[in-house]
């Protein structure tokens, strides 16, 4: 096992990393740009270094100066968390010439599976259900358009390299498509360094449910079962939940096998998750792989009773899992609230600013993972996950209800957070019955 | 100058300069002014949403329901006669019956001035202060916590 | 089930049946004295009652005045918490006249476990051991000597109605015995109104361990496995664990048969606990029942996924109990730590004040109930409990770990608190591998 | 000069200069003003135990450990040099070679004052300002941090 990994990351998972480390007896060094100087979760560290100025490029996503802060301090491993550098295949070949850890799949497998296009054949390959659309980067707009017709509007313009809603669009008929098209192109190769953008088909009222897997390196592949993300706006997950309440076994069964048979198919190592999107006609299509560790990945770990980082530790270290398909038991039904620092009255505007008081709920079921407290200020510069609230019950009527109380418990004062939003979104329209879809929170904020 | 003015002149000079106190001695006049500043809490809580209210679930997130009505504020020279016990107010000793006492009504300190009930037994509440009822705060068959303020008396002089 | 419920009890545990019966969609009332008012938890009640002054006496322990409470709020049922009111089989008793539930055993059964000595009896008629002493009070003090003798010294002196260590006394020779015993009888008359004392053998170097018992009103009884509670300074507990390390399974067998059976022959109703002493050879001894919900229950529940708040609620509302013994798994290690407003440094001294700051820890495996936060200021009337700080993990040796990184980020400012004892004492000595008797913590604060 | 003029002037003085207080007596005047301070924060950590040890485990609670120093306080007219990168801290070109500067150095801005060593690649360090090197911070071969400060310099006039 490693003696001592640096955490490339902030906040939150930051802070769950170290938790992980600190439990398995691992030092750990943490780097932070000036921004976060002072933030308290940075005492919990064996080692702190500054990185650089608060803007991400010049810190949290600067390559060279991870690397060296890693070299002064003889790490033996770097995790990435997730977001920043966490899905930058570059940096974990980087990591891997330097012959530090990188605490993720191989860079090849990253560098296969980041690039949607590619993703997708490999589903294809292995005859897991794909989105109809393009196979292959459209360059040209006379076979986007011939496509569009083929399999029918709505498409969406998706850029290759994308993740997390980050350039994507939607066209209704041939005059947006081809502005989306000049769009996507410049945006993603702003944003990616790679203009590629590919049109599919939109699966509307899906619901997006992804599979968390587990490899090691020595060719065991286990999957830990399904989160519904449904619950987002503009693309961000806002819920999500384990078990998902809207599929049955035998979708259950269908998907995980699909998500296993990718990963195997990639010789995949580490955690990653496979993401689907399932129609209301029981219809289910492979989206993308996260080669990384999730933002929800807790509920998974509620359910399950796996530790998913000290997984993700252990197998980046070499050992045989111990984790067995057959013996992993799904007890329960778990639900994460993503509490973030926006105004819901304001169109979830991001407000930074000075937590006067900051008292998390307790009790039974009950986890958050949280690197605020009172007194802490959130910055502007980075995103606005302030906490994650997690619950866990025997059943998903009791976990909402859980849930329920604890939002309820939960006071954040001083600046604007979306708990008051979570408490009425878990009580509205069919959000307790488990019947919703992607367009459930539009829903909401449009009719109320 | 005008004294009155002069010292009007001086608090407008701290107000704009948040002062505390100003002391000044002048030949004619000598003016000490401190000023009652509060001390405040840490704690600011959220300030209302003071945003254009777009439509559906945001209209209903207007603000409004964070006012609370305050306690009316308890006048100096007033007594209060609090409740010793947890129970059920009564205001006459049956239903029906004469109140006890009225606003106006003068009491001695063996005044029974309510009964509690508590545990099925009832408790005449008396007086313990001389003067006059000013204020009924508590109706007739109204449940009661302890310390709570039933009357507001004026004492007698 | 009830609709409305008074919870006759303030701080954690307080806040504790709160959140069960919030979860459960049952109303809550509070009763609380001018001590408590303005505590964050109150917020969270349906409604609250001012009951009286500061002194225990005037308030929790007053029993008109919560029964009045409870008539002029409406409640069904009345939760007594633990501690103040919870083992007074008057105030069950009149719960019961009045026509409110009275939510834990019967009053006559709680008379009938109340009394140590009818105690002991029941458990020798259903052949439980308990340890060598007199079966009935001793008046007598020739009659105490010869008994000593017969056991053998050292003996402890006890109030036959005594509990939580008050009034024990232990005595090594004749003239030390005959002393305490005066004492003893003045002591527990004063205490308890009931002069009656007893001796029994002193059980030395023995674990305290204890069966957890739910009941309903159909003749169904389960256990939910047991607690070590051997972590004790003078008679007050500060660590307990579940499993206990100190047992097989074999015995693990002999003391949860045990209590199950004392249980049943006392018709028992509702949760309890029968602690035992367990001695280095290998015998155990009944010592005592307690009829109430324990402080340590979460572990319990953390190891079982019952919510035992919640079952305490069902089973005095009448419903039949959902628990099979066979269907209760066990998983995992649960360990408590008890975080006290006192300073370790001088002696445990109780310090009450103002929590300046307050950032408990989070992450996997770990549950806090607590109702301080920052800004709550530490009463001197009540017991110095703030929090409890309970983890949760597949194995002993993970729970260990996760329990030193959480007091290790667990912040409190302003007051001393027992976190910085906790912390040496998990590291200390055989504490790690589980060897560790009732004398553990004595020994270590006296040689270090 | 008017008084109230007077007081106005003193504020300044006291605004410019961040005074809390001010009291002045002049033969036709005397003026004390006080500014109004902000609370300090409500958080005060824990003080230090003062008991005397009992013996064993209390013995090993003896406090000490709470002490931090407290980095060297920066003069006022001296200059930072500060790393631009994470890395090592190299003071000569070569093992074994003369250091770039010591203290007493003249600076110009092309002045290279060290090399930091970041991912193999020897980076040479800047003055960027002119003066004298008063203060070295960093050892030879040290690990440094972004905006670590590697020289105090007091400038050129």
């Amino acid at each position: 096992m490693f003696s001592r990994v640096l955490i490339a990351n902030r906040g939150e998972i930051a802070l769950r990393v170290l938790r992980a480390c600190k439990e398995m007896g691992i030092e750990t060094v943490l780097v932070f740009s000036r921004a976060d100087a002072g933030a308290k979760y940075l005492e919990f560290a064996d080692e702190t270094v500054c990185i650089g100025d608060a803007a991400p490029a010049e810190s949290y996503l600067n390559i060279p100066r991870i690397i060296s802060a890693a070299e002064i301090t003889n790490v033996d491993a770097i995790h990435p968390g997730y977001g920043f550098l966490a899905e930058e295949d570059e940096f974990a070949e980087i990591c891997e010439e330097s012959n530090i850890v990188f605490i993720g799949p191989r860079s090849e497998v990253m560098r296969k599976m980041g690039n949607k296009v590619q993703a997708r054949k490999i589903a294809q390959e292995n005859k897991v259900p794909v989105i109809p659309g393009s196979d292959d980067p459209l360059d040209d707009d006379d076979r986007a358009l011939e496509l569009a017709h083929q399999i029918g509007y709505p498409v969406m313009v998706k850029a290759a390299a994308g993740g997390g809603g980050r350039g994507m669009r939607i066209a209704h008929n041939d005059i947006s498509l081809k502005n989306m098209l000049a769009v996507a192109r410049s945006e993603a190769d702003a944003a990616f360094k790679n203009s590629s953008v590919y049109i599919e088909k939109v699966i509307e009222r899906a619901r997006h449910v992804e599979v968390q897997i587990m490899a090691d390196q020595h060719g065991n592949i286990v999957h830990l079962g399904e989160r519904d993300c449904s619950i987002q706006r503009r693309f961000q997950k806002l819920i999500e939940e384990t078990p998902s309440p809207g599929i049955d076994d035998a979708m259950r069964e269908k998907i995980t096998r699909a998500a296993v048979k990718i990963a195997r198919a990639v010789e995949y190592t580490n955690a990653g998750t496979i993401e689907f999107l399932i129609d209301k006609d029981g219809n289910f299509y492979f989206i993308e792989m996260n080669a990384r560790l999730q933002v929800e990945h807790p509920i998974t770990e509620q359910v399950t009773g796996v530790d998913i980082v000290k997984e993700q530790l252990r197998a980046a270290a070499g050992e045989k899992m111990q984790l067995q398909q057959k013996r992993i038991e799904f007890n329960g039904a778990s639900v994460e609230c993503r509490i973030n620092a926006e105004n819901p009255a304001d169109e979830f505007r991001t407000c930074p600013g000075m937590i006067s008081q900051f008292a998390p709920p307790g009790g039974p079921g009950v986890r958050v993972d949280t690197h605020a407290y009172a007194g802490y200020e959130v910055k502007p510069f980075y995103d606005s996950l302030l906490a994650k609230l997690i619950v866990h019950q025997p059943t998903r009527e009791e976990a909402l209800a859980c849930l329920y109380r604890a939002l309820t418990e939960f006071t954040i004062e001083g600046i604007y957070t979306t708990i008051p939003f979570h408490r009425d979104l878990i009580r509205h329209g069919g959000y307790p019955a488990g019947n919703f879809d992607l367009g459930f929170v539009e829903d909401l904020l449009e009719t109320g | 100058m005008d004294p009155a003015q002069r010292v009007r002149e001086f608090i407008e000079i701290m107000t704009e300069h948040d002062l505390a106190e100003l002391e000044v001695e002048e030949p004619e006049l000598r003016v000490r002014i401190r000023k009652n500043v509060p001390m405040q809490m840490p704690f600011m809580g959220v300030a209302p949403a003071q945003v254009q209210q777009p439509p559906g679930y945001y209209a209903a997130l207007a603000p409004g329901n964070g006012t609370q009505e305050a306690p009316p504020a308890k006048e100096d020279n007033l007594i209060e006669i609090t409740s010793p016990m947890v129970g059920t107010f009564y205001r006459a000793a049956n239903p029906g019956a004469e109140p006890y006492v009225s606003i106006g009504s003068e009491l001695g300190a063996d005044t029974v001035v309510c009964i509690i009930e508590a545990m099925k037994v009832m408790n005449e509440i008396k007086a313990q202060v001389e003067g006059t009822i000013v204020e009924i705060l508590v109706d007739d068959m109204e449940p009661v916590e302890f310390g709570q303020v039933l009357y507001l008396v004026e004492p007698a002089e």
